[in-house]
Formats: C-alpha cells, sequence, structure tokens
C-alpha cells in the first residue's frame, strides 16, 4: 500500500513534467512538419537565446509563487533598470560590462528591497502592493529617460556585446541562464533557505512553530525577484541594443504563465525549477514556431491564453483524481 | 483613535504633497514652463496630443509644435496619454476643452475613435486638426501630413530594388498600427511591385512585430529561417526597422540581407554605420511638428478655415496650400528625407 | 433558564459615526476640490465637475461587484478585457447587420457570460485562486477580441448611440444619473440585504458561512457574473464615447478599478469595507486625475501619484486594522481585570 | 547541575481576553516521563508552547539545567534540547518526510553548506523504522495518513536529538498496535536519559508511562503527584474540580417517536456502514477515537461532503442531503468541532452570527429586517445565557464557553428538530461546560432529537441515552445508558485489526 502510494505520486509529479516535455515535442512535431525551418541549428539558437531572459525571470517568479505571492512589477523594475543601465552606459562609455550589470541589478534589489518591505513588514497584498510599484516604476521609468530613448549608437559595443558575444560557442545570455539556473537548482533544493521558501508557502503557521523567519524570507525571495529583473533589464536592453520607457511592458503576465505552466502552484508550496524551466521553453516554442507555421498573430494571444487555461485546469483535475484515488484506496 | 488620525493626516499630507511636486514637474519636466497656470490674458493656447509619452518621435513633434506656438508669442501644451490608448487621449481633449484651449492637434490613435469627443471640441469652438497620424474627415478641420502615403510606400519599393538589383524575394515587418497609415503605405508598395520593372521581386510576406522588441525580432527570425534566399526586409516603422537590423547584424548577415524602411535617425545610426540597412527613409518631426503648430496659429487666427485651397506662409518652412484627401483635406509637409551614411551623423544626435 | 437581560438597542455615538474611513474619503474629496480650484482656473464650474464625470465614471460601474469580490477575499484581473471582449463582440455584431439593441444585449451577454465562467471556474474547481483563473482568462478574454476583430477596428454606430457616452439628462451627464442610481442600488444591496450580509459573511470566514448554509458557491457565481455583466456595462458607455472599437481597449482597466476599492478601505483580507468607501474612491481618484489634468501633469508622473496612492492607502487601511484590534485587545484586559 | 532539567515557576499567560495559564509551575527530572494532564482548555497547549518558545510567558521564570532561560523563538528552545510533538499536525504537506523530519535542523556539509539529501534520508528511514514504520522518506506528506504522518512527528522529534521531548496527545490517532510501540520507544528513550512531558486524555498511557503527573485545570496549576500515590478518582477529581456526576444535570427527556433514521450510510475512504436512529427528546452519544470518522458522519449528514452511499429518512421520509442548506431545510443543525474556524465570524457583532443561518427567515422579500434580527438575537443570546452586555459586542469579545453559547444560540434560530454537536465542551471551561450541559439536557427534554459527538468519556457517558461507538469508520459497538463504561467504550473503540494495520 506504502510503496503504491509512494510509486504513484512520484509518477503523477513527473506525469506533469513529463506531459509538458510531451507537448513541446508534439508542437515541436507539427511545427516542423508545416515547416521545415524550423528544427535547424540556427533557428534553434534563437529560440533558446529567446527564452533565456524570460527562463531567468520566470525562476525568481517562481520563488515568489511559492511562497503564495505575486510580481506585477517585473516588467516595470526590469524596464526602470534596463533604462538606468543604458543611461549609465551612454554617459560613461568606457565602462566595464560588468559594471553595468551590477548597475542593473542594483537597481533591480532596490525596487525589490521595496516591493519586499511592502509585502512582509506592512503586510499588503502582494498582488496589491505590486500593482501599485509597477505604476510607480513605470513612471519612474519615463520619468529618468525623459521621454527618450537610448539607442543603439549611444552604447559602447562592449554593453552590446553582453547579449551578442559568445563563449565556447555558447551565446553569453544563454550561458548567463544556464548559470542562473543551475545555482537555483542547487538553491532550492541543496540549502536550508531554499527549502524554508518550500515550507513557509506549504505552512505558514507551521513555518512559525519550525522558527522560520517569515519576514527575512519574504525579503529574500523578492529581493531575489528584483535583482533578476534588473539583470534581465540589462541583457534585455543589450540584447535589444534600444531602452525605452515602455520596454516589456506586461511582460510579468508571460513570466507568471511560463510558472504556471510549469506546474507551479499559485497556493504556495509546489514548484520546480525543471518544470518552470520546461514552461519557458514552452513559451518559447510558440512565439518561435506560430510565426513560423504562418498563425495570423492577433491569434497568438487567444491561443497562449487557452493553453494557460488548459494546463491550470489540467493540473487541477489530475491532483483532484489522485487525491480521490488516495482516498479510495484506504481501507476502512 | 489618534492612531487614526495621525495617519490620516501623513496620508493628507502625502498628498498635498503629491500634488504640490505634480504642479512643479510640469513646469520643469517638459521644457514647456510656461504651460501652466496662465488665465486668458497670455495669449491663445495650443494644445498638442501625442500617442503615447515616452516616445522621442513625439517629443521631437511636440518640440517643433512648441516652437512655432512660442514664436507666435502664444502658448503650448503638449500632452500624450501614458498608453497609446484613444479612451487616454479622450480623457486628455476633455480636460482641454475645460481649460478652453484655442486649438487641439491631435495625433491619433485611432483614425474613428476620437470623433465624437473632437465633434465636442469643434462645437465648443475649439479648432482640430490632426498631424501623423489622422483622425476621420468629420473629426478634423485638416490634417498636417508628413508626406504622401502613396509616394511613402513606392519609395521603400524603388530603395529595396536599388539595393538588391532588382532580383529576390523581400518581406514587409509591420507593426499592428492602431493608426492606418502602415497598411496604406503597405498597399502602395503592393501597387508599385506591380509595375514591370520589379518582375524579379518577390513580396513573400508581410510580418506583424506589434512594434515591440522581441516580438519583431522573433518575427524577423521567423522571416529568416522561413526564407533563406530573402534579400530584403521592409520595416515602416521605427521599432521594428531596428530590430530587423539588429537581427540581421547579430547574424553577421551585412551585405546578404539589406533592411530598410522608416526608421528614427538615433536608432538607425548604428545600423546605417554599419551596413545593414543602406539608407532609410523619415519625414523631419520638428519640422512636422512646426508647420502643424502654424497650421493650429493660422486656423485660430481664421486666416485659413481648412478648406481646399487656403494658402499660408509656415514662418522658414515656406508657403503650403491646403489639398484635398479621401478624407477631408490636408496640407502636405514634403517628400520623405533619406537618411544615408553621409548625413546619419549629423542627424542621429537630433533625433 | 437565566434572567439575565441583554442590550439590543444601541446608543448613537458620534465619535463612532465619524470614526469611519468614508469621512476620511469625504474630507479628502474636498481637499482635491481646493487644490483643484486653486491650481486651475477651469476646474470650479458646473461645467468642468460635471463633465468630469464623462472621464473616468465609465470603469467605476465595475467597482460595484469589484467591492463585492474583495470583500470575499477574491479578486477579478480580468475586467479589462471583458470590457474589450464584449465591446468588441458588439460592434462586430452590429456592423455583420444585427439591429443595435440586439447588438447591445448581446454585448451584456458576453460580458455576464465572462464573468459566470471565471465564477464557474472558482467554483467547480475550489483549490484554483481567483488570481490564476483570472489571469489565465484576462489572457484569453482578449486574445479572443483580437481574434474576432484582428487589427482593425469596427464602429459607426447609429448616432442615438452616442448618448450613452455624451448625452445628457438636463444638463447632467446620462452617465452620472446612471451611476447614481447603481451607486445607491449597490449601497443597498450590499448594505442592507440578506444577499449582502451574506458577501460579508463570505469573506469574514468562509467555512462558518458554508456551515451555516450559506450558498457560497451560489453566490460567488452571481457575484463574477455581475462583475461580467458590468463590464459589459462599461464596454457600452466605452464604446459610445469612441464611436468606434478595438481589441485593445480598456487596457489595465483592472488596475484602475483595484485601486479604487482598496483605497475605498475594502480591506484586502476580505470581510471589511463599505460599498460607500469605494463609490467615494472613485470620486477622489476621478478629480485627483481631472484636477492633474487641467494643469498639464506629464502622464508618467500621474502613473507615480497613483501608484503611491494606492499602496499608501492600502497601507493606511491595514494600520487601521491593527490599530483597532490593539485597541480591541487592551479594552478587553481592563475589562478582564476589573 | 539542578536536579531539574526543566523547571518553570509561575508561569502566566495572558491573551487578549484569556488568560491561559495562571501561575503554573512545573518540574522535570532527567530521564523521567512526566504525565501533565487536564480536560481540553485547561491550558496544557500553550503551556507546551510557552516551553517550547513558540509564546513568551506574561510573567513567570524558565529554568533550564538551573539556569534561567528566556526563548524568543522556537528556535531557540530547540537548540537548547526541546522537541515537541504538537497536539494539531503541524507539517508541510508539500515537502517530502525526510524534510519535515529535518525542518529546522537540517544536516549540512561543514564547509559547503549543502544539504545532506544522502545522508539525511538514511536517517529518516533508520528513524522510521525504529519506529517500526517502513514509509520512504521521499514520500510528500500530505499523501499520508493522519496515523502515518504522526509518526513523522515523532521522529521528527527523535531527530533533533533533545534532551526534552514533549509529545501532545501523541497517542490520540493511533491503533492499538502504533500506541504499544510509542510506549516501547518512549521507555527506551527515557532510559538513555531523556525527560519526557507526555500529554495524553487516556488514563491508560498515563499508567502504563509515567513516574509522575501533573494536572491544570482551568489554566491553574492543581498539582503534582507520583502516579503510583495518587487514586484515580483523586485524579478526576484534581482534574475536574468536583464530582464528575454534579456536573450533568438531571434529565428528565421523555423519548418520542422516530426523527431520523440512517441505514448502511458510506463515504469512501472516510466510513462505511453505519446504521442508527434518533428520537425525538433522545441523546445519542458518538464517541471514538479522533480519525475513527465521527465528524465525518455528521458531516455528511449535515451535507457539507455528502455521503456516497446509504439512505437518510428524516421523520419517516427518504430524504437526500446534498449541501447545509438542505440539512437546514430538513430541520437538521450542526455545532462544529471549531467554533472559531467553523461556526462564528468572531469579528462580527453577536446579533448578527446568530441571525446568520436563518437571514431568510428574518427577511422581508431579501431585505434585512434588522429590528426583527435585534429581537430574536437578545431572545436567544439570553434563552442560552451568553454572558454580554449587548448584542453588539463582536465575538471575539467572549469567552470560549460563551462563543459556544452564541454558537448554539444561531442554531437555534431556524426550525430545527435534530441537532448535532461536535465536541461541544471542546475548550470550554468548566463553568461554562455545565451551562452548556444543561442546554443540551434541556434542548433534549423540549423534544429536539440530539446527536453529540465527544472524545470525553465523562461527557459522553453522563449525558447520552445510547452511545454509538466509532472505530476506523465503522461502528463498533452501540451502548444502552445501563451498560455503557468506560472500559466497554475503550474497547470497542479500540482497533481490532492488530495485524492488518494500514501504517507502515
Amino acid at each position: 500500500m506504502t510503496e503504491k502510494n509512494r510509486m504513484n505520486l512520484a509518477t503523477i509529479s513527473k506525469f506533469r513534467e513529463f506531459g509538458l516535455l510531451g507537448f513541446i515535442v508534439l508542437l515541436t512535431i507539427v511545427i516542423q512538419f508545416l515547416n521545415p525551418a524550423f528544427l535547424t541549428l540556427g533557428n534553434l539558437t534563437d529560440l533558446i537565446k529567446n527564452t533565456a531572459i524570460l527562463s531567468i525571470l520566470a525562476l525568481g517568479m517562481m520563488l515568489v509563487l511559492i511562497t503564495r505571492g505575486i510580481d506585477l512589477s517585473i516588467g516595470a523594475t526590469l524596464a526602470l533598470s534596463g533604462m538606468i543601465a543604458a543611461l549609465t552606459v551612454s554617459a560613461y562609455p568606457d565602462l566595464h560590462p560588468l559594471l553595468a550589470i551590477l548597475i542593473g541589478i542594483l537597481v533591480g534589489v532596490v525596487c525589490g528591497v521595496v516591493l519586499g518591505f511592502l509585502v512582509s513588514k506592512v503586510g499588503i497584498l502582494p498582488i496589491i502592493a505590486s500593482l501599485g510599484l509597477m505604476n510607480a516604476f513605470r513612471g519612474l521609468t519615463f520619468w529618468v529617460g525623459g521621454g527618450e530613448w537610448i539607442s543603439a549608437y549611444q552604447m559602447p559595443s562592449s554593453f552590446k556585446n553582453i547579449a551578442t558575444s559568445s563563449f565556447l560557442g555558447i551565446n553569453t545570455l544563454v550561458i548567463i541562464a544556464i548559470i542562473i539556473f543551475l545555482y537555483f537548482y542547487y538553491f532550492v533544493n541543496n540549502t536550508i533557505t531554499g527549502r524554508q521558501i518550500y515550507a513557509l508557502g506549504s505552512n505558514p503557521d507551521s513555518a512559525k512553530i519550525s522558527g522560520i523567519n517569515s519576514h527575512k524570507i519574504y525579503m529574500i525571495v523578492y529581493t531575489m525577484m528584483g535583482g533578476l529583473s534588473g539583470l534581465a533589464g540589462v541583457l534585455w536592453v543589450s540584447k535589444f541594443a534600444s531602452a525605452q520607457g515602455n520596454t516589456a511592458s506586461g511582460y510579468e503576465l508571460t513570466v507568471i504563465a511560463a510558472c504556471i505552466l510549469g506546474g507551479v502552484s499559485i497556493n504556495g508550496g509546489v514548484g520546480k525549477v525543471t518544470g518552470v524551466l520546461l514552461g519557458a521553453v514552452l513559451l518559447g516554442v510558440l512565439d518561435n514556431g506560430l510565426p513560423l507555421i504562418d498563425v495570423s498573430p492577433f491569434w497568438q494571444m487567444g491561443i497562449e491564453g487557452a493553453i494557460i487555461l488548459v494546463a491550470v485546469l489540467f493540473n487541477t483535475i489530475v491532483k483532484k483524481t489522485v487525491e480521490k484515488n488516495n482516498r479510495l484506496r484506504r481501507v476502512i | 483613535m489618534k492612531k487614526f488620525s495621525l495617519l490620516s493626516f501623513l496620508m493628507l499630507v502625502l498628498l498635498t504633497l503629491l500634488v504640490a511636486c505634480g504642479g512643479e514637474e510640469t513646469g520643469s519636466d517638459e521644457g514647456n514652463g510656461d504651460s501652466d497656470g496662465g488665465g486668458d490674458d497670455a495669449g491663445e493656447r495650443h494644445a498638442i496630443i501625442f500617442k503615447s509619452t515616452g516616445n522621442p518621435f513625439g517629443e521631437k513633434l511636440m518640440e517643433g509644435f512648441e516652437d512655432a506656438i512660442t514664436e507666435a508669442g502664444d502658448e503650448a501644451i503638449l500632452r500624450a496619454p501614458e498608453q497609446p490608448t484613444v479612451e487616454g487621449q479622450i480623457q486628455i481633449i476633455e480636460e482641454l476643452i475645460s481649460q478652453q484651449v484655442d486649438s487641439i492637434t491631435v495625433v491619433g490613435n485611432d483614425y474613428d475613435g476620437l470623433e465624437p469627443v473632437l465633434t465636442k471640441a469643434k462645437d465648443r469652438g475649439i479648432k482640430v486638426l490632426s498631424t501623423d497620424s489622422a483622425v476621420n474627415g468629420n473629426s478634423r478641420m485638416v490634417h498636417v501630413n508628413q508626406a504622401d502615403p502613396e509616394a511613402i510606400g513606392r519609395i521603400q519599393i524603388e530603395a529595396v530594388a536599388e539595393m538588391i538589383d532588382n532580383e529576390g524575394q523581400i518581406a514587409v515587418l509591420s507593426a499592428t498600427s492602431q493608426a492606418s497609415n502602415q497598411n496604406l503605405w503597405i498597399e502602395w508598395m503592393q501597387k508599385e511591385l506591380e509595375k514591370s520593372d520589379y518582375d524579379n521581386i518577390e513580396l513573400v510576406e508581410v510580418a506583424y512585430g506589434d512594434d515591440l522588441r522581441d516580438k519583431s525580432v522573433s518575427e524577423t527570425e521567423a522571416l529568416l529561417q522561413s526564407y533563406p534566399d530573402l534579400k530584403g526586409i521592409i520595416a515602416p516603422t521605427t521599432v521594428g526597422i531596428a530590430a530587423a537590423s539588429k537581427v540581421i547584424t547579430d547574424k553577421g548577415l551585412q551585405g546578404e540581407v539589406v533592411v530598410t524602411g522608416l526608421g528614427l535617425p538615433s536608432e538607425m545610426a548604428e545600423y546605417i554605420e554599419n551596413g545593414v540597412s543602406p539608407w532609410m527613409y523619415l519625414w523631419n518631426p520638428i519640422e512636422l511638428g512646426y508647420l502643424a503648430g502654424y497650421t493650429a496659429n493660422m486656423l485660430v487666427a481664421e486666416e485659413i478655415t481648412g478648406e481646399v485651397g487656403d494658402t499660408f506662409e509656415a514662418g522658414d518652412l515656406g508657403s503650403y496650400e491646403v489639398t484635398e484627401t479621401e478624407d477631408g483635406t490636408e496640407v502636405l509637409l514634403g517628400d520623405p528625407f533619406r537618411f544615408d551614411a553621409d548625413n546619419i551623423d549629423e542627424w542621429k544626435d537630433v533625433y | 433558564m437565566s434572567t439575565r437581560t441583554i442590550n439590543n438597542t444601541q446608543e448613537f455615538s458620534w465619535k463612532r459615526f465619524f470614526l469611519q474611513w468614508e469621512w476620511m474619503l469625504v474630507a479628502l474629496i474636498i481637499i482635491i476640490f481646493l487644490i483643484n480650484s486653486s491650481i486651475s482656473p477651469y476646474f470650479l464650474n458646473y461645467l468642468s465637475i460635471s463633465d468630469a464625470t464623462m472621464t473616468f465614471l465609465d470603469k467605476a460601474f465595475i467597482v460595484f461587484p469589484m467591492v463585492m469580490i474583495m470583500i470575499m477575499r477574491e479578486i477579478d484581473i480580468s475586467v479589462g478585457s471583458t470590457v474589450a471582449l464584449s465591446s468588441v463582440v458588439m460592434a462586430s455584431l452590429y456592423n455583420a447587420g444585427l439591429p443595435m439593441v440586439l447588438a447591445i444585449g448581446a454585448c451584456l451577454l458576453v460580458g455576464a457570460l465572462c464573468g459566470f465562467f471565471n465564477g464557474f471556474l472558482l467554483v467547480k474547481y475550489r483549490q484554483l485562486s481567483a488570481v490564476i483563473v483570472t489571469l489565465s482568462t484576462m489572457i484569453l478574454y482578449r486574445g479572443i477580441a483580437y481574434m474576432i476583430l484582428e487589427d482593425q477596428s469596427a464602429g459607426e454606430f447609429p448616432t442615438w448611440f452616442s448618448f450613452f457616452g455624451w448625452g445628457y439628462i438636463g444638463s447632467v451627464p446620462f452617465i452620472l444619473v446612471l451611476f447614481v442610481v447603481m451607486a445607491i442600488g449597490a449601497v443597498l444591496l450590499l448594505q442592507k440585504t440578506v444577499f449582502g450580509r451574506r458577501v460579508y459573511a463570505i469573506g469574514s470566514n468562509p467555512t462558518a458561512s458554508r456551515f451555516s448554509g450559506v450558498k457560497v458557491d451560489k453566490i460567488k457565481l452571481i457575484v463574477f457574473t455581475l462583475a461580467g455583466l458590468m463590464a459589459a456595462i462599461t464596454a457600452i458607455f466605452l464604446t459610445s464615447r469612441m464611436g468606434s472599437t478595438r481589441p485593445n481597449v480598456a487596457n489595465m482597466y483592472e488596475l484602475d478599478v483595484i485601486a479604487m476599492v482598496a483605497l475605498g478601505g475594502i480591506s484586502t483580507a476580505g470581510g471589511k469595507g463599505k460599498m460607500l468607501g469605494a463609490i467615494l474612491a472613485v470620486f477622489v481618484i476621478g478629480y485627483l486625475q481631472y484636477g492633474l489634468g487641467l494643469i498639464n501633469i506629464p502622464a508618467q508622473m500621474l502613473l507615480i501619484i497613483i501608484g503611491v496612492l494606492l499602496i499608501a492607502s492600502v497601507t493606511v487601511t491595514n494600520l487601521r486594522v491593527k490599530g483597532k484590534l490593539q485597541k480591541k485587545k487592551s479594552k478587553k484586559k481592563v475589562k478582564k481585570a476589573s | 547541575m539542578s536536579e531539574y532539567v526543566l523547571k518553570l515557576e509561575g508561569i502566566t499567560k495572558e491573551f487578549p481576553g484569556v488568560k491561559a495559564l495562571d501561575n503554573v509551575h512545573f518540574d522535570l527530572k532527567a530521564g523521567e516521563i512526566h504525565a501533565l494532564m487536564g480536560e481540553n482548555g485547561a491550558g496544557k497547549s500553550t503551556f507546551i508552547k510557552v516551553i517550547t518558545g513558540v509564546h513568551s510567558p506574561t510573567s513567570g521564570e524558565i529554568y533550564l539545567n538551573g539556569e534561567q532561560v528566556e526563548f524568543d523563538n522556537p528556535k531557540e528552545a530547540q537548540y537548547m534540547g526541546i522537541a515537541a510533538i504538537y497536539q494539531h499536525v503541524t507539517n508541510y504537506p508539500d515537502l517530502s518526510v525526510t524534510e519535515n523530519i529535518f525542518m529546522g535542523h537540517e544536516k549540512i556539509g561543514k564547509w559547503t553548506r549543502r544539504i545532506n539529501w544522502k545522508q539525511m534520508h538514511a536517517d529518516a528511514k533508520s528513524l522510521l523504522e525504529s519506529l517500526g514504520s517502513d514509509l520512504d522518506p521521499k514520500t510528500e506528506m500530505g499523501s499520508l495518513s493522519v496515523a502515518q504522518q504522526q509518526i513523522v512527528e515523532i521522529a521528527k522529534a527523535l531527530s533533533s536529538n533533545a534532551k526534552i521531548i514533549i509529545m501532545d496527545e501523541p497517542t490520540a490517532a493511533l491503533t492499538h498496535r502504533e500506541s504499544e510501540e510509542l510506549y516501547k520507544i518512549t521507555e527506551q528513550l527515557r532510559d538513555d536519559g531523556v525527560a519526557i512531558i507526555f500529554i495524553s486524555h487516556r488514563f491508560e498511557d498515563m499508567y502504563r508511562l509515567a513516574d509522575r503527573v501533573t494536572v491544570l485545570r482551568d489554566s491553574q496549576y492543581i498539582g503534582c503527584w507520583d502516579v503510583d500515590k495518587i487514586t484515580h478518582d483523586q485524579l478526576i477529581v484534581a482534574m475536574v474540580g468536583r464530582e464528575i456526576k454534579q456536573l450533568f444535570p438531571e434529565k428528565q427527556n421523555q423519548l418520542g417517536e422516530e426523527v431520523l433514521r440512517v441505514e448502511s450510510l458510506g463515504q469512501i475512504g472516510r466510513f462505511k456502514d453505519i446504521s442508527f436512529s434518533l428520537k425525538r427528546g433522545e441523546i445519542l452519544g458518538i464517541t471514538g477515537l479522533v480519525g475513527a470518522g465521527r465528524s465525518e458522519l455528521c458531516q455528511a449528514l449535515f451535507g457539507i461532503e455528502p455521503y456516497d452511499e446509504g439512505t437518510v429518512y428524516f421523520e419517516g421520509k427518504k430524504q437526500v442531503i446534498k449541501t447545509p442548506e438542505d440539512a437546514i431545510q430538513l430541520g437538521i443543525g450542526y455545532l462544529p468541532e471549531d467554533r472559531q474556524a467553523q461556526s462564528l465570524i468572531l469579528q462580527w457583532e453577536i446579533s448578527h452570527n446568530i441571525s446568520l443561518s436563518a437571514l431568510t427567515s428574518i427577511s422581508k422579500k431579501g431585505w434585512l429586517a434588522e429590528k426583527k434580527e435585534r429581537e430574536i438575537a437578545k431572545e436567544l443570546a439570553e434563552k442560552v445565557d451568553v454572558k454580554t452586555k449587548s448584542i453588539f459586542d463582536p465575538a471575539s469579545s467572549l469567552s470560549g464557553g460563551n462563543q459556544q453559547k452564541v454558537a448554539v444560540a444561531k442554531l437555534l434560530t431556524t426550525n430545527v428538530k435534530v441537532l448535532i454537536f461536535d465536541e461541544p465542551t471542546k475548550g470550554v471551561d468548566i463553568g461554562a461546560k455545565s451551562a452548556i450541559y444543561q442546554i443540551i439536557v434541556d434542548l433534549a427534554a423540549a423534544g429536539y432529537g440530539i446527536i453529540m459527538i465527544s472524545s470525553e468519556m465523562p461527557e459522553v457517558i453522563g449525558l447520552s441515552d445510547r452511545i454509538a461507538v466509532m472505530c476506523e469508520g465503522r461502528v463498533t459497538r452501540v451502548l444502552d445508558k445501563s451498560n455503557a463504561t468506560q472500559e466497554a467504550i475503550l474497547e470497542a473503540s479500540m482497533s481490532k485489526k492488530v495485524n492488518n494495520s494500514k501504517v507502515g
């Protein structure tokens, strides 16, 4: 009985990821069938490169969601730090690109700390707090940019190279994403803080009894999210060689969608790094593949929405069935 | 109880503060220090509404408008909603009507959507004109057009044909523009392509990048993947052309695929210099704004009425005539300006 | 059993009467009026003040159901998309030859269906949170709107249709009249009916409500459907004001609505707050925005101000709730000791 | 080094409105098992939370090995070697068994600070094995049964190498065999020098294990005795404060015709094949161990989670109950076990609480009839004798017993014929307890059919006309008032399937 039970649960959680993987493969086959240009080295490189920023943000968002929170301000944070980093490099072209990245991260961290403070200390619901900050940060971005864009020619090539250069034949963006992925994998699975994030989301009351400092965890989670948004902001601006006030407007929804597709529960406690990565890849495949097979751009949003809704319902129904089966198997 | 009143008080202070610095901001930020305050006797007041804030093209357009207005000793009000929506523009126009401005110049986010509010403005005796992106003939007295859509469409085909020696596949990367001008240009492009000179040129696809960086990039990549023999991309949109050029640059396809279209010199300087885009076009937004400003002034002074055949002198720009279009009347600024490696340096810092 | 008598008449207390968040909002409105009329000579006249309501009242209809939703500890962020979808459906049907009256009916129906679908998913799958459900449908509904109209606009409505957004009854804007009527209805519904009491019960303690025979699922379904319906009414006014529509209209309306509700003193933890507060908050934000518009403040500053105002008001309400609890605690202790 | 590893002096803990502990003393020697006894609501749980640092006492001193200590948070107490197994399961359903066991004291690499999963899994495995369980430590906690989770909780306490272990009702959800297993482990721990505070309702646990017993009553310290030097009766008097018989009012109920009959009711995985009938004026006690399916049965009768099989006859007619509204419509009222979470809206005024179930009947076409509401609230509040000045006071301002009275008053607003009381005196002080008994008896005399679920045997025996004992989802025995003894109930509530345990 116990053995069976365990098998079942393990299978389910794997099943979700395999299901996702299966869906990606299926989608790939369909797209490939309709347009053979899909599975080419060049296109796959593009796909991975374009998914890099999304997956970086999705990993951060995963932690936020695990603590039963949400962060809608990341698009604005991304724009703000990208804008400030771009302004800095355009004023000081000799600045080392690493420093530019650091500036971006720093701005992001400050934004994250503000949100973390509002959520953990003041006790505002994350969705409200981040909505408010989203407005404020977006306004700030327009303000510091003075309505202007920072364009390619104003950026030193060292800065633009962050996104275009490669190391060992792999694009830097992808390398950064991989490093962050590996770090997160280690962080959430093998460090105490990482596990405490899950514990807090799984049962906030027990967490208190276990002596977990929930304020600290919220601060860490939102600060990390902010830092990652800041990093993503620099990468974004470097990649597109342009910083605008409305950069990544509404991007937070895509990020949250990637998490949800990846099986992160908004009720907290559940979410796997690999799942989130798959979720981001799925969206990447859709973004890359739909134009290739001539799907009207106006249908993309609807298709994306439908897929997300189906994924959410599918997760819930599977979970419900498993619970019922478990109960059925109990002998009275 | 004490805490409650204290907090209420704090909140009031905060609010007052916000309002106060809000007022201050207007003065310094937009460089239109003379726009706030002021009563009726400070001369006429002319307002311009762009599509959304934080757009360099719009900033320059409004700058030109302001120049024309202040030259005439009047006051310019520069507005833009935060998002490029009709709702935002309607609200701003209502606010301007309440302020009893003398003229409203609008860069429409929608061809028809502003008709009711602009009609209300006209009914209250406000002169209404549009520029850059038109609103329909009923809602405006005159449209100040950058260039003839036909010319814009045809010139881009001519350019790309010259760049690829009249042979090969080309694609268009458009926005999903709210204003109809994009589609009009593309229509003219297709008409131009019917000419026998272009028999060897094939327009393979019109893709839409939504004026979003990430989307434009993936659309460009999809074009390159789907059509390995693609020779040229026409992007009649500022975000699209820069995104497409960036992709070509990053993929090292300089010389193999050319990009042209309509772009901001500042955004495109890099790619004109590196040869991805040998040249591209745009009109001068400062001059466009300037002309719009002059036209607004003329309308308010009742020297013109927006009827066909009206003529006026627009400062340094010379003389202009109101002409007829399919829907309403317009003033045409001139042909689009060509930006290439020779002149891009002097323009990239301008806008 | 016992001879103890328990008091069931409550003495009127001025202190309690004035110690309500709503007075704070009234004060805010007065202050905004004072500031507005001092910074702009164009504010303080009847035409400005009444025309201003036309610019901000359209989305305010969604405030009524959103108050109930947030009192029930839920949230609906799909309302903006619902507005877009129902507006697009109405315009496309009319352009396809349907009489305008029927098109308006279809608009209301689509809105109600959108809301009902949200509610249905929430009730059917209790584990799902409202954030997730309405986030998905937010993308979906707008996606469908895009599928219908692509990048086209639709419109050319009959002239009488513009009455909704632009018409006056006497010299009062029609939208204001309708809003006031509905506001009175909403206040009565939430404060004076069994239905309203049950909404509060659900928000305060969903389990206890269910155990007390309150039809939690049914009420949730009704309120979410109402949210969709009100979004459709917003769509009618908005479309009427624009004379045509596009799939991208009403972008981020949910944010504005939630901001109004939060400023209205509705506690995000559920069960607290009054309809009247949210209605007053509509005018606070509306006139604040309008006043700042009259001095031509840049849009980015407006963004920052609204964002900060939202957070500040929620902070104050949060602290207020905490403060009240503490007050109660200390009072209890005294009682116990004596 | 003091003789006592743990000593508490004059501990007082006040919560808003409640004095949860009042000048309590306690001491604990190394290598002893010290039973802490007292009724529900006597303050035991709070007392544990004070020891483990979850609450800090309002006044009083704690000495650990003779040195005064103060715990600001549970971590500090844990660090000092104090571990607790709480009565309410406090685990992380989404995390693995291993993580639940080691939460707060994970094994990490010395330099890398990396969690050593391999070792943790192995340690968890051996810990569980030492408890006689072959659970896979990688299993998700949420998928385990309550009994299995309890075992993990015990393993968790053991894992921290604690010198002092507090067990709060550890045997409540365990089968006989598992309890035996636990006794052995507990004794072994004691022999290893660990001091154990053992809290239990079950006298047999205490007699079997404890060396000394401390009794709390009504938040106060009553006394501490060697287990072999106090008689059973004396102990009960210490716990209850008077002879039990005085607690229960005289019953004058007369049984009328049958009002409710259920036949082979079942709910998948919860209970099965339940049949009984209830007459007007009758009090049917349902007892059994926690997890035996008592609450689930009654919640099914009330339509909260509908039953899957079987039939319900109400006043002779076959009825289907799917929702609480159905039940209320029929005339069944339910007083939930956890009044704060399931019955009352604490921040609401008393009158609104009372009227909640009956809003439809005290309204005119959907409009609230506030005057009528106030009258009804006053009448009922007086009827059940709520100790308050005004019906406008919030329910949170009342003591536990008075809150319970409000919950009862709420049931009486609707036109009910059958009342189900789920642990009606849980967490209620002794005075209120007898008042609630009085109410129950009066209601029975007034002709209501009453089903009362209770874990407290004296209560069940003292009030019921008949007693149904449940065990593992089935009714194992129905006892008449005449043959209802503690022993008989206990025997019927123990699992017979000793060798076919579902755990392990």
